[in-house]
């Protein structure tokens, strides 16, 4: 059963995918890394994200290894610069 | 979420009363009270700023600065931390962000207030754009999350904005 | 006088407002200010406190207060220092210093705001006296300024109060 | 010709010598080691006065040896407990 997440990108991201928000499908036991190297095999603009970027898996800080879930809420976050 | 243990933390448009903040805190057992006032400058590293749009990521970012409130309440030692990030466009002279505690003693306080702002610029999912007064504008150089690919695996790479 | 190049700073009995006293500093090049509070608590060493009487040197105090405000002032860059402190009979609650700053960037503010709480506890000739609620009252510690007999000759001598 | 200065007692000294201010006469040439001296050998209460005070001269923290003018201002300092 595919495995359907939301991605969000903000900030400079948004700007660079000209989107704030994309539904994507995913092979079940998908982890981050899979999303980001499935995003990036697009071409452009998605090639031009880090292959090693900030996630936020449903509002925590994730790492590549992480695995994802149907309808996971997942978070491209730029350099951040609060304050 | 993370800030049941301290009196008040908010992200969002409305504008912050440094004064309505520092107010929440304070207690007949605290000798201390800091407030810390973040305010947009009319300057960026030598180029003069107009103004600035605050970028969030609103819902982690409630949920991120509760962390951060309750993590400096356990450096302070009471739960007497309140804190407001604002977003959207501001002026020169407004304010960004507003951090009060008190405690018994002076060292937990200012230790405590530190704490906030530093880990603010480490983690909350916020992003500014500086609008210069030549009319150009641009995205403020950033720092990358600790917990994150970026942080761990490749640095120099993902720690610029594209 | 030493406080030529601060904002303000002053030592007597009138009640502080700690908002008036931020709202001397700030400026559009400022990306950060700080205000620091010093409350009567109702505790000391585990006693409970009623009140406390501040007595100061007065024409010393507001002296050495002015060149210790002086000093921040070079730490900060700017002479955006403001400072006051109380004295007389203070009740639980009330302010008895308030310190604020304000500096283009947030170490600057930090630092000196400590600097002024900390150098007035080592050198502005002020004194208090706790009211504890059983009715009896004492002289509170102190600290034995540098620049004396007390500090460089004969500490554990006159480092006590006799 | 005698030298004249105003000594001030605060705090717990005031409290120990039972006065805020007196005039003492000094030698020419006294510097604020012999007004300590001179106090302390006048016996009680005086003598409970540190031997190495903290002590202003003129409203300036000042050491034993700084010499002493015309109505100066020497103040005995306890130790300070401000903010």
């Amino acid at each position: 059963m595919p495995l359907s997440v939301n991605t969000l990108f903000f900030a400079s991201y948004r700007e660079l995918v000209g989107a704030s928000m994309l539904s994507v499908e995913l092979e079940e036991g998908a982890t981050v890394g899979d999303l980001v190297q499935e995003l990036r095999g697009r071409g452009a603009p998605f090639d031009a994200l880090p292959a090693e970027p900030a996630i936020a898996v449903n509002h925590t800080y994730a790492m590549l290894d992480e695995p994802l879930g149907q309808g996971d809420e997942i978070a491209f976050i730029p350099p951040v610069a609060g304050g | 979420m993370g800030d049941a243990r301290v009196i008040h933390c908010s992200v969002g448009p409305d504008v912050i009363d440094p004064i309505e903040v520092l107010s929440q805190v304070g207690s007949d057992e605290d000798g201390a009270a800091l407030l810390f006032v973040g305010v947009v400058r009319n300057h960026a590293d030598g180029r003069p700023v107009s103004g600035m749009r605050y970028d969030a990521y609103l819902e982690m970012a409630q949920k991120e600065l509760g962390e951060i409130a309750g993590e400096a309440a356990e450096k302070l030692g009471t739960d007497r931390v309140a804190v407001e990030h604002r977003t959207g466009e501001l002026e020169i002279g407004e304010v960004s962000v507003a951090i009060a505690v008190s405690s018994p003693h002076r060292a937990q306080s200012f230790d405590a207030a530190r704490y906030v702002i530093e880990e603010i610029k480490k983690r909350l999912p916020v992003w500014k754009k500086e609008h210069y007064q030549d009319g150009t504008e641009g995205w403020v150089k950033g720092a990358v999350p600790p917990g994150t690919a970026a942080a761990t695996g490749g640095v120099a790479k993902a720690g610029t904005t594209t």
